[in-house]
């Protein structure tokens, strides 16, 4: 057989973790690199996934397919579709950014501090959560997936509780009991979440009586696994819950805010921009593959909910004093699009809503971690607490500025592909839905030029008059993603070629086609 | 009348032994009971072996004692330590795992 | 031929890309890139017009493919641009009055020590604006509207520093956005009623669609030509986009940005066409805003305030003329380039006096100035006779044309929109009469203490960024900023005959907007007699105000009009008690909520499960017997079921 | 081997022994539970033994009998004896209840579990006994060793090792590793000084003829007893005998007699008075 590349994919940064934690503390710098060298050949290998992929050939590629737990027929199966090359792309993609940007955030804290940060711990859990979101993605067995879309909680849950930012309004010790409380609170719903799957997935297996994906999804096409109406939408909510957890999706978003809020701004990057992406990913591969009917039963309550998601979320991340959480909250509102454009149940809404995962993670890490880099100079993550840093930091302030554009997706820079294919998908079936998520896009202006207003521009504050320009390593990072955005907003193209085929195998799962334009019609 | 009757009685003291156990709080009383509840056993021990004819039912009795024996030496020695630290010998004082 | 289009845009991009990410080491020749780069897009918009000149009048229109942008299944956008008689008309005024106004800066920002980020930003403008003109399709001209849209953004905040920058930028980006938003909306309209939003397929298709869907698609670009042109109801941030440098106001909220909405009707002439409706509500829109605008501009005090009412007025015209279909397409467009000429030159005039008097922008503390300057007020003036409409110069031509063109459209509709044109018309002299005296006639009002006014708070810190604060010494502007002027004042004389005699850009433009000659119920001759009669009455009173009476130093507290025309007719005031006001309270109220009901609801539930474990955790009281106990019991129960078991 | 032991009824002697013997093991098993004092709860525990031992006797287990006693009422009781001393001979331990319900709880619990088990005993049918005369018939004593030798040898030296291990622990418990250097005198007497009470060496407890004295509390001039004329471990057991109220009214005692003899004689007075000041 040939060689598993997915599993090297994953197994790289899983084994880089291991070493990188095996580094003993002295050598913390070379703990460092080594899995800022780790997260490269990891992206080398998504690279040479994304390249030898052929949109146009199988479905599923590069399939391995071993037996695991035979009594349970749990199979250790592995196989990628162009959703998933792109996610996988985007996470390798990342990781490297938030390894560097994070560089200094796990040092031992100078004399006089409370707690020993283990550098090394840092790096190692990064990589850990990039080992099993990678594999959450290529896993094409449900319980496999499970195990992994759970076990990512762990890392996170240290990552956020153990390395929070310590830029608090009230002091280091209130900080670290916000922080233990962000992180238990985020393990815990997410842990829920988890639960009422765990429960669909059992259930899954008792009517299918295994737990491979494209078996299931050929069966129920062929009519040889039928399942009753109410089984399907019980099971299909099981599932749906905890990826709407994940996702997140009003009104399960609120660890979402306090968990980006307390962790530092790369761990903050890795949650929403990596992390949270696996539940949106596998809302389009498990639940509409596998419940298709249940899916378009449940679609109009969801598409209600993604849409306040975005209006309550822009609106909410108008209201907020801190910058961490405002970004928290826009994402929230990036959510909500994202959902909206799965369920809009139209090419483009689809195709847009994987576009829109893999621009959202960009633009948002470009933006978190320009505000991490701000945090740190200051010291605060009030907005109250800046002001006219554009006129001592103007290259801070202009890389903020273009993460803002790309949040509030102006033309030219990539999000802003991926949101007009999802209005537009949303509006082709549904235009009342349609127009109102378009107000988003105001709302989007709204908090984040208010945000640049508030802390770049204005006469300078007496606070942030030392504050220094980027360092070569911060260009280093915001740089390569700043010019990413670009280029995927000028010429998204290849990412839509790989997107495309799979976005339509799953609308023939569900058994949609895009509503026909009246013109056609008249014709 | 029936050698079962031996039987009621271990039954009998076997209860006492336990319900001692239950409500002293003195550690040694309680180990006391403890013992008073294994001679019960070995008393059934003994009329069992009478009833069926072998002496099976003897040799384990005989083993509860050996066994007994040493778990006696044992508990009591962990009661004198336990007393040296704390000045009582009360099973309530023990309350937690630490001192 | 085709190929050179891509390189228009190309030439000011390379130059934004150049000087944005260049740094400090460029600053020194900065400003010489951005203008040649501007320059080297014209050159190039020239030869492509000569080549196109060449060419018959049917064969005209260009077009280029680059690549495919966003192709998803029946969702096919490209990048590809369309050169045809109405993207020249714009190409060369954007890279002509671009350039002109690059040059212009380079003497206007001297003294800033960002100039290079400043030529960058216009630079940046510029392929946006061309970007937009020669899309192909609307989501590509959508590209360009928000590129504009930015840019201005950046333009208006130049001065960062300045609060009130700051808003304004952040104010007229939000504004836009709504237009914007109407711009998305038609064009998923356009989706899903012809399956494409370029602009070939939409406008054959027109036909096969109904009344209904095309209306609604023509409000939705209303809305955004409201939101880009500054048209009532969203013209509110353009007095406010005043705030930034000069030229910038000249280029973008004069010349080119503001009349993209006119560009965005007339390009859309086959949908409005077929949509009566929609046209009558761009009619409305335009005659409101024009007079709107002229009152406004009446009773500003700040010369740039002045000259914006102005400018949203002009646009007025152009949208009513927008709005009345073949009759006033081509006149639309005219007036314009004509306004383009003349509005920018009076703007480059304006700044050309603050420049020489210490950046104060109110006039109450200008006047007389014609002795020291006397280049700014020559060529101000023949802007100021232009946009009145002086017969033989350019206003003249073209704004004439658009009143008979009202008239023309006939029926009640005709008299009212006509009369309202007329009407402004007569504003318009008024307050530009006004404008002209209280700078260049009268007293020197400067010459006493120059305290900043309490009208325009504004002004003091561009003062202390820009040159202390000390008793102006009016000056004459330097060349490379009084050639731009002279230029466009050439421009502002002759454009407009150059146009009219024999129809020539009537002629240029027909085969894209098409035309057709309304039947006017009033001759041509009466509406220009009765447009000279106004124009010369509202001079004649803005002279028996300001040129027989001295102009008091502070303004006095005037009428009920003219103090709801200070504060933009109250429109503001509107915007932040209802919008603003109302906004931060729902959010205020959102915030809380998420915090105590939607959180709370998940706190509440942890607390609970808390509270009960809390309550289980009493049986772990320690006492080995009270285990015990419970292990006996257990016993017993054992006990208990096996005889139980026996039993059954 | 009595041909009872192979009866289903036992003779009446064997009868009437079970009857007297049975009940006063009850009555020694419950004296064991309720009894304040550990040592009288030993002790009763002790009789109850002793009267299994004659029920193994009289159920032909001649072996055990004699080790119940040899080993249980011998050994294993004058372990805890000794033990009790240890933690106090006279400490009595109040039977009052200190956890809420416990006490019912057990009763229920023991009540239950005894009314279980006894029904369970009487439904189960026991009803033939084959004795042990074919199992003792070479002695019960040989019979035993044939089955611990052969059958049961591997448990027999498992429970040796157990032994073994038993005794090595009980060391182990019990020993106490001396962390510090014990301190000398003159450390301790530098401490006293420097805690500064009790510089002097303690007051040392009341000596009465007809005493012996370590328990007895030394006097105060006004009569009331000073604890810390007292060893430390006997006040720990609140073992102090107080005798000062007995000591006060001796005291009055002879006053009182001394008054009578002053009535006849006033030579006595001064001598009185002498005493007195000899007292103060």
């Amino acid at each position: 057989m040939s060689f598993p590349l997915l599993t090297a994919t994953a197994v790289l940064p899983a084994v880089g973790a291991i070493a990188t934690a095996a580094v003993p503390a002295a050598q913390r710098t070379a703990a460092k690199w080594l899995a800022l060298v780790v997260s490269l050949a990891t992206l080398a290998l998504a690279a040479v996934v994304a390249f030898r992929f052929a949109p146009g050939g199988a479905r599923y590629q590069f399939t391995e397919s071993h037996a695991w737990i035979k009594d349970f027929g749990v199979r250790y199966e592995l196989g990628v579709d162009g959703i998933a090359v792109a996610l996988i792309a985007l996470t390798a993609l990342l990781i490297p950014f938030v390894i560097l940007a994070g560089w200094h955030d796990a040092d031992p804290m100078e004399t006089g501090s409370r707690r020993w940060r283990p550098t090394q711990g840092f790096f190692a859990l990064i990589l850990a959560v990039e080992a099993m979101v990678i594999l959450s993605f290529e896993a094409t067995d449900v319980f496999l997936f499970y195990i992994f879309f759970e076990a990512m909680l762990i890392p996170m849950y240290f990552l956020i509780g153990g390395f929070g930012d310590h830029a608090h309004e009230h002091g280091e010790q209130a900080a670290s009991t916000q922080r233990s409380y962000a992180a238990v609170k985020f393990l815990l719903y997410n842990l829920v979440g988890g639960l009422i799957m765990l429960a669909a997935v059992i259930g899954l297996y008792v009517q299918a009586g295994n737990f491979s994906l494209p078996e299931i999804v050929q069966a129920r096409a062929n009519g040889s696994l039928h399942m009753a109406t109410g089984t399907e939408r019980w099971l299909f909510l099981g599932f749906f819950f905890a990826f709407a957890v994940k996702a997140p999706l009003w009104p399960l978003h609120t660890w979402l805010p306090n968990a980006m809020g307390e962790a530092t701004a790369p761990v903050a990057v890795l949650i929403t921009a990596v992390v949270d992406k696996v539940g949106t990913f596998a809302m389009l591969r498990f639940c509409l593959q596998l419940f298709p009917e249940a899916s378009k039963w449940a679609t109009p309550v969801i598409l209600v909910l993604a849409l306040i998601s975005i209006i309550y979320g822009a609106l909410l991340a108008v209201g907020q004093r801190d910058i961490k959480r405002l970004v928290a909250y826009a994402s929230i509102s990036h959510f909500g699009f994202i959902i909206l454009g799965i369920f809009a149940m139209t090419t483009q809404g689809q195709s847009g809503a994987t576009l829109y995962m893999v621009n959202h993670g960009i633009s948002t890490a470009a933006l978190m971690l320009v505000a991490g880099f701000l945090i740190s100079r200051r010291g605060s993550r009030l907005i109250a607490d800046y002001g006219g840093v554009q006129k001592v930091a103007p290259v801070l302030a202009g890389t903020f500025l273009i993460g803002g554009l790309a949040t509030l997706s102006l033309p030219g820079l990539a999000p802003f592909v991926s949101e007009f294919l999802v209005l537009v998908g949303t509006f082709t079936r549904h235009p009342a839905i349609g127009i109102i998520a378009t107000f988003g896009i105001v709302l989007a202006a709204l908090y984040t030029l208010v945000l640049y207003q508030r802390t770049m521009t204005g006469p300078v504050k007496t606070e942030v008059a030392a504050m220094p320009d980027l360092r070569v390593r911060e260009l280093l990072v915001i740089a390569p993603l700043i010019a990413l955005l670009i280029f995927l907003g000028v010429y998204p193209k290849p990412v839509a070629d790989i997107v495309n085929p799979a976005v339509r195998h799953t609308m023939s799962d569900v058994h949609q086609t895009d509503p026909k334009p009246e013109v056609e019609a008249a014709k | 009348m029936n050698p079962v009757n031996y039987l009621y009685l271990a039954a009998l003291l076997f209860t006492i032994g336990a319900t001692g156990v239950l409500i002293r709080r003195n550690a040694i009383v309680v180990f006391m009971c403890i013992e008073l509840m294994l001679n019960a056993c070995n008393l059934a021990f003994v009329t069992f072996s009478r009833m069926h004819g072998n002496l099976d039912g003897q040799i384990i009795a005989f083993f509860t004692m050996v066994v007994a024996a040493a778990e006696v030496v044992v508990g009591l020695a962990i009661i004198v330590s336990l007393f040296r630290t704390r000045h009582s010998a009360s099973v309530d004082d023990a309350s937690l795992m630490k001192l | 031929m085709e190929n050179l289009i891509a390189l228009l845009i190309a030439a000011p991009l390379l130059g934004a890309a150049v000087l944005l990410c260049g740094g400090r080491r460029l600053d020194a020749v900065g400003h010489w890139i951005g203008t040649v780069l501007a320059a080297a897009s014209f050159v190039l918009g020239v030869v492509l017009f000569t080549g196109m000149l060449g060419k018959a009048a049917d064969h005209r229109t260009l077009t280029q493919h680059l690549f495919s942008w966003i192709p998803v299944g029946g969702f096919q956008a490209d990048v590809t641009f369309r050169l045809d008689q109405l993207s020249m008309t714009f190409v060369l005024l954007i890279t002509g009055v671009g350039s002109l106004i690059h040059l212009y800066s380079v003497g206007y920002m001297e003294h800033d020590e960002r100039r290079r980020r400043f030529f960058g930003y216009l630079n940046l403008f510029l392929a946006a604006m061309l970007l937009l003109v020669l899309a192909d399709n609307y989501l590509l001209l959508y590209v360009g509207w928000e590129g504009v849209g930015l840019a201005s953004y950046l333009l208006i905040g130049f001065w960062q520093h300045k609060p009130s920058a700051a808003t304004a930028a952040k104010k007229a980006f939000l504004v836009n956005r709504v237009g914007d938003m109407g711009l998305s909306i038609a064009i998923m309209l356009m989706f899903t009623t012809f399956g494409t939003f370029a602009f070939g397929p939409v406008f054959a298709d027109v036909d096969r669609t109904g009344q209904g869907k095309l209306t609604a698609i023509g409000l939705m670009l209303l809305l955004a030509a409201c939101g880009k042109s500054a048209q009532v109801p969203l013209q509110s941030w353009l007095g406010d986009a005043m705030e930034g440098p000069t030229p910038v106001s000249a280029l973008i909220h004069a010349a080119t940005m503001v009349t993209a909405g006119v560009y965005l009707i007339v390009r859309s002439g086959a949908i409005f066409n077929a949509a009566p409706d929609a046209q009558l509500a761009v009619t409305v829109v335009g005659a409101v805003t024009l007079l709107f605008g002229a009152i406004v501009g009446c009773a500003k005090d700040d010369i740039k305030k002045a000259l914006a009412g102005s400018t949203m007025s002009q646009i007025g015209y152009m949208v009513l003329a927008a709005g009345l279909g073949p009759i006033g397409y081509v006149f639309a467009i005219m007036h314009l380039v004509t306004h383009g000429f003349f509005k920018a030159g009076l703007f480059l005039g304006a700044g050309s006096v603050m420049h020489g008097m210490n950046d104060e922008v109110d006039m109450r503390r200008y006047g007389g100035l014609r002795k020291y300057m006397p280049v700014t007020f020559v060529t101000f003036g023949l802007g100021y006779l232009a946009i009145i409409g002086f017969p033989g110069l350019s206003g003249f031509f073209s704004k004439d044309k658009i009143i008979e063109a009202a008239f023309a459209k006939g029926g009640t509709e005709g008299w009212i929109l006509g009369g309202a044109a007329l009407l402004g018309a007569a504003i318009t002299a008024y307050y530009m009469t006004r404008v002209m005296l209280m700078t260049f006639f009268g007293e020197e009002r400067w010459r006493n203490a120059p305290t900043p006014s309490p009208a325009e708070p504004s002004v003091e810190p561009a003062a202390e960024t820009r040159g202390e604060h000390a008793e102006p010494h009016p000056h004459e502007s330097p060349g490379v900023m009084t050639i731009p002027m002279i230029v466009l004042a050439f421009g502002s004389v002759f454009a407009g005959g150059l146009f009219s005699v024999g129809d020539r850009f009537l002629r240029w433009l027909e085969p894209v907007t098409g035309h057709s000659e309304g039947h006017s119920p009033v001759s041509a001759l009466t509406v220009t007699a009765s447009t000279l009669v106004l124009l010369v009455v509202g001079a004649g009173i803005a002279y028996a105000q300001y040129g027989r009476r001295p102009v008091p130093a502070v303004a006095p507290r005037g009428s009920l009009l003219t103090r709801a025309a200070r504060r933009d007719l109250l429109q503001d005031d509107f915007n932040h008690v209802v919008l603003v006001r109302g906004g931060e309270h729902l959010t205020r109220s959102l915030v809380y909520v998420d915090h105590t009901l939607v959180d709370g609801v998940v706190n509440g539930t942890a607390a609970s499960v808390g509270g009960l474990s809390g309550r289980l955790r009493r049986l772990q009281n320690g006492y080995a017997r009270s285990y015990a106990v419970s292990m006996f019991g257990g016993a017993a129960v054992l006990v208990a079921l096996t005889l139980l078991m026996r039993a059954v | 081997m009595s041909p009872q032991l192979a009866a289903y009824t036992t003779s009446t002697g064997e009868a009437f022994q079970f009857w007297v013997l049975g009940t006063v093991a009850v009555i020694g098993a419950l004296c064991t539970v309720f009894m304040k004092k550990a040592v009288h709860s030993a002790l009763c525990l002790a009789g109850t033994m002793i009267v299994l031992a004659v029920f193994y006797l009289a159920n032909g287990a001649y072996f055990l009998g004699i080790v119940q006693i040899v080993v249980y009422t011998g050994a294993i009781m004058m372990l805890f004896l000794f033990v009790v001393m240890l933690v106090g001979v006279t400490a009595a331990d109040s039977l009052k209840e200190t956890i809420k319900g416990q006490r019912w709880l057990a009763l229920l619990c023991g009540v239950g579990f005894g009314v279980l088990l006894l029904a369970g005993i009487a439904n189960a049918s026991l009803k033939d006994f084959d004795g042990l005369g074919k199992a003792n018939a070479n002695g019960n004593v040989e019979g035993l060793a044939a089955l611990i030798f052969t059958k049961y040898v591997f448990a027999f030296e498992i429970t040796g090792a157990l032994l073994i291990t038993a005794a090595v622990g009980a060391m182990v418990l019990t020993h106490r590793e001396r962390t510090e250097r014990a301190r000398t005198q003159r450390e301790l007497s530098e401490q006293r000084v420097r805690e500064g009470k009790h510089v002097p060496p303690l007051p040392a407890p009341g000596v009465y003829a007809r005493h012996n004295a370590v328990d007895i509390a030394g006097l105060l001039p006004d009569g009331t007893a000073s604890e810390l004329t007292v060893s430390k471990t006997l006040r720990d057991r609140g073992q102090i005998r107080d005798v000062s109220d007995e000591a006060i009214s001796d005291l009055k005692a002879l006053e009182q007699r001394a008054a009578e003899r002053l009535e006849r004689g006033e030579d006595e007075r001064p001598a009185l008075k002498r005493s007195e000041e000899a007292s103060k």
